[in-house]
């Protein structure tokens, strides 16, 4: 059970993260529910990168190693999370210099209104 | 000796476990501010010890990135309260 | 030969150019985008009739060989695609040069997004058809944004945050395929999946297939393809139309013909079934009932890829090539349809189902663009829409697949009846006939829009030529060789 | 709003810490064919000098010291780098990106890749610094 609790934790930050993503009303928090979300996804990576026994790579000691590669793949895949998450920042910059609030709600209703 | 670092890092962990509830808890903004500046610090201590007793000097770049974030952190959180008279 | 890498470094490291030079001179984006685009598209020219001669053109980055290095491929199911992405590109850059935003920082962007895309069409490795994903989905929300309304910032971020799940969620399976096999390369992962335990790969199967669902805008996945594709500027509009959700259907195809064949197909088959007829339902009646032209025709593209996603599942030969040419008939008909939609906006200060009531009297010619462009969208003989339903009906009906040669049939009838309306109402509706243009065009915006026209036409015929160049690939698929060529 | 006075404190810390940074910053970056650290690292150790004087000396003179057309341009250059030490193999006759068509140990090549990547990842990470925190002043 011990073992699997790393698989669990990921599933349960994808969770909350989607659950943010979809639920919140603020601009911002859906974001974070984003980048919650991604660093669910790259704990499984790194999870089901470790081995019985492995040690850290790069290390020069003798012995059973974790395999490096999922970690240069979530490396890559944080370097776009990061990229993601700047874009959205410059994008909810635009937004709130437009309509002055961040709430979804509130920014549709005066798009509505900017529509009549 | 190995042994002596590991159980000083592991008090530091503990330390830096009681200054989380100055973060969490703390009731103004500076208290939290400088509880987490401390939890940081500690942080290196415990990363620089452990690079020590572990014998992994490649957890002392770790360490170091850490204390340069830390810095970084303290002097952006202090100009922010300064700039917004505390509200955070 | 050509290494196929250059396709996909080309316009990468030429994105870096307009974003400076514009800063230095202003004015230096386009002609700086074009010279790259032309580099790109003689390559991918080059490339692409090396690949449909002869064997298909192959390269491992860096030298080191699969399933450990990154693998490129250009066979006769990418080729295609390779070619209409550059051409695509150069036909709506035509059109920009007047009509688009024409900051440096775009031109950065557009480059950026060709380049994503030609990867995600030549790679044989899933992690890096991942990262080529993100890099033409960041690409396209910065192009997205690039509308000066605020709406389009909004848009944009929805674009952005539902487009990263998905692309999130693919990743999630590369995750689950990663641990099950240990290989990232298509090639082994065919060899490896059926052997691996079930769950873990019908995980993987099941997540990278969502994943790319929400990219390429299946039914109930689809919330960002409207508010994007209108609140996008034109040029932008046409583009992301006739490439985005094009490459996410044949990085879809890909994966179901190359890399999963022998996992759980009767579920998925029957799922993928599922979400295409709701595409094509849902699709047609939510653009039966919009106002905007241009979220008619974001609407409608749910229902076209449903039709794609048909013959996907099918997976007859014949079946696939009419997806095949499907896709690029839809790419260049929706890209062309987008065009006259932003090119009306700007002569004739017209963007509802309403307002272009007697439009075919105002501006004859554009309007019988616009009506070739819907006949092909419906699939009217001798269009390019056509040719690819008919492929795609023909191999339903020989896999002895009646549903979904009846979805094919009943999305044609859709097509006409919310395509119809449009055109009803430019052709027989009173306008305001007397009223003059409001704007003037650029030649290239015309030029680009006839170029899509006369490719409707032209490429009526084009589906016997396809069916032929992919039948060794599919030959070598069902050998049992997961990139459909001997090593 | 208070207007923000600079502290000699800060502006003195930052002006002794920052060489050592950009120092730590360059050994990180040239550390990443055997150790931990790399291009992306190191170049986000170097953007945060920028930032820490953008903190002790305000966004706007900073800015004004490091105009955005030369951290574009710097982006450029760092891509534009990597893009010619890969390509250049194929004039060698090898695959694009092959590290060991040079003559030389692979090393080379990939810090020289490195210090590209970090170059544009520094700047890339200065520029949106700078973009949202002056969308922030106004």
């Amino acid at each position: 059970m011990l073992e699997r609790l790393p698989y669990l934790a990921a599933i349960a930050l994808v969770g909350i993260g989607l659950a943010v993503l979809v639920d919140d009303e603020h601009l911002v928090k859906k974001v974070l529910g984003l980048n919650v979300f991604q660093t669910g996804i790259f704990l499984f990576f790194v999870t089901a990168a470790a081995r019985e026994g492995g040690s850290a790579p790069n290390v020069a000691k003798a012995g059973p190693y974790a395999n490096p590669l999922p970690q240069v793949l979530i490396l890559t895949a944080i370097v776009v999370g990061v990229s993601v998450t700047a874009v959205a920042l410059a994008l909810l910059v635009r937004i709130h210099a437009e309509y002055g609030t961040l709430r979804e709600d509130a920014v549709r209703a005066a798009i509505e209104e900017g529509r009549e | 000796m190995t042994e002596w670092l590991l159980l000083g890092a592991a008090g530091f962990v503990l330390a830096g476990l009681g200054t989380l509830y100055r973060v969490v808890a703390g009731p103004t903004v500076q208290d939290r501010v400088v509880a987490v500046n401390a939890v940081g610090t500690i942080t290196v201590v415990v990363l620089a010890l452990v690079a020590a007793g572990l014998d992994a000097p490649g957890v002392l770049d770790v360490a170091l990135v850490y204390a340069l974030l830390n810095f970084v952190l303290s002097i952006g959180l202090a100009k922010f309260l300064v700039e917004r008279g505390g509200v955070l | 030969m050509i290494d196929p890498a250059l396709l996909v470094a080309v316009p990468l490291a030429g994105s870096a150019l307009p974003a400076v030079a514009s800063r230095l001179r202003p004015r230096t984006g386009w002609p700086l985008a074009l010279g790259v685009l032309l580099v790109q598209s003689v390559l991918a020219v080059w490339v692409a009739a090396a690949a449909l001669a002869g064997d298909p053109v192959r390269t491992q980055v860096a030298g080191i060989p699969a399933p450990f290095g990154i693998g490129l491929l250009v066979d006769a199911l990418s080729a295609p695609f390779v070619v209409l992405i550059a051409l695509a590109a150069l036909a709506v850059l035509a059109y920009t040069r007047r009509g688009g935003p024409r900051s440096g920082a775009f031109y950065s962007l557009y480059l950026l997004l060709i380049g994503g895309l030609t990867g995600v069409c030549v790679t044989t490795d899933v992690f890096n058809l991942y990262v080529f994903l993100e890099i033409s989905g960041l690409a396209s929300y910065g192009m997205v944004a690039q509308a000066d309304r605020g709406a389009a910032a909004l848009a944009a971020l929805k674009y952005l945050l539902v487009g990263t799940v998905g692309a999130s969620l693919y990743l999630f399976g590369v995750g689950y395929a990663y641990v099950a096999t240990g290989t990232l390369d298509m090639a082994a992962l065919r060899a490896a999946l059926p052997a691996a335990s079930d769950p873990l790969a019908l995980a993987a199967l099941g997540l990278m297939v969502l994943g790319l669902s929400v990219k390429v805008a299946l039914f109930p996945l689809h919330t960002w393809k409207p508010d994007a594709y209108e609140a996008a500027p034109p040029g932008v509009a046409a583009l992301l139309a006739a490439l985005a959700s094009t490459v996410a259907a044949y990085a879809l195809g890909r994966l179901l013909l190359a890399v999963f064949p022998g996992v759980a197909e009767a579920v998925v088959d029957a799922a993928l079934l599922g979400l295409a007829a709701a595409s094509i339902v849902a699709g047609s009646l939510l653009a039966y009932r919009s106002e905007s032209v241009a979220r008619l025709l974001a609407y409608s593209s749910l229902a076209q890829f449903g039709i794609v996603v048909v013959g996907f599942v099918v997976a007859t030969p014949t079946a696939i090539a009419g997806s095949v040419v499907h896709l690029i008939g839809h790419a260049v008909m929706k890209a062309g349809s987008f065009l006259v939609v932003g090119l009306l906006a700007r002569t004739h200060d017209v963007r509802t189902v309403a307002e272009y009531a007697g439009l075919a009297r105002r501006s004859p010619y554009v309007s019988a663009g616009f009506a070739v462009l819907a006949l092909g969208l419906i699939g009217i003989p001798p269009t390019v829409g056509f040719a690819g339903k008919f492929y795609i009906a023909l191999g339903a009906i020989e896999a002895g697949s009646w549903t979904a040669a009846a979805l094919v049939l009943a999305s044609t009838l859709f097509g006409l009846v919310y395509l119809g309306r449009v055109l009803e109402r430019m052709y027989v509706g009173e306008g305001d006939t007397h009223a003059g243009p409001t704007g003037a065009a650029s030649p290239g915006m015309y030029a680009a829009v006839a170029v899509a026209v006369l490719a409707t036409l032209a490429l009526g015929g084009v589906g016997p030529l396809v069916e032929g160049w992919l039948a060794p690939v599919l030959d070598g698929l069902d050998a049992g060789l997961a990139m459909g060529v001997v090593p | 709003m208070k207007p923000y006075h600079e502290s000699p404190v800060v502006t003195h810390t930052v002006r002794v810490v920052a060489p050592f940074i950009l120092t730590f910053g360059l050994f990180t970056l040239l550390h990443g064919t055997k150790s931990v650290g790399g291009g992306f690292q190191g170049g986000v150790i170097v953007a945060s000098v920028a930032v820490l004087f953008a903190f002790a000396f305000g966004v706007s003179q900073t800015e004004a010291t490091l105009p955005g057309v030369r951290i574009v341009a710097f982006a450029a250059l760092g891509l534009l780098s990597f893009a010619a030490v890969a390509g250049a193999a194929l004039v060698v006759g090898r695959p694009f990106l092959d590290t060991t068509a040079f003559g030389v140990s692979p090393v080379y090549p990939v810090e020289v890749i490195e210090v590209a990547i970090g170059v544009t990842v520094a700047s890339v990470v200065t520029g949106l610094f700078f973009e949202l925190a002056r969308a922030d002043d106004a």
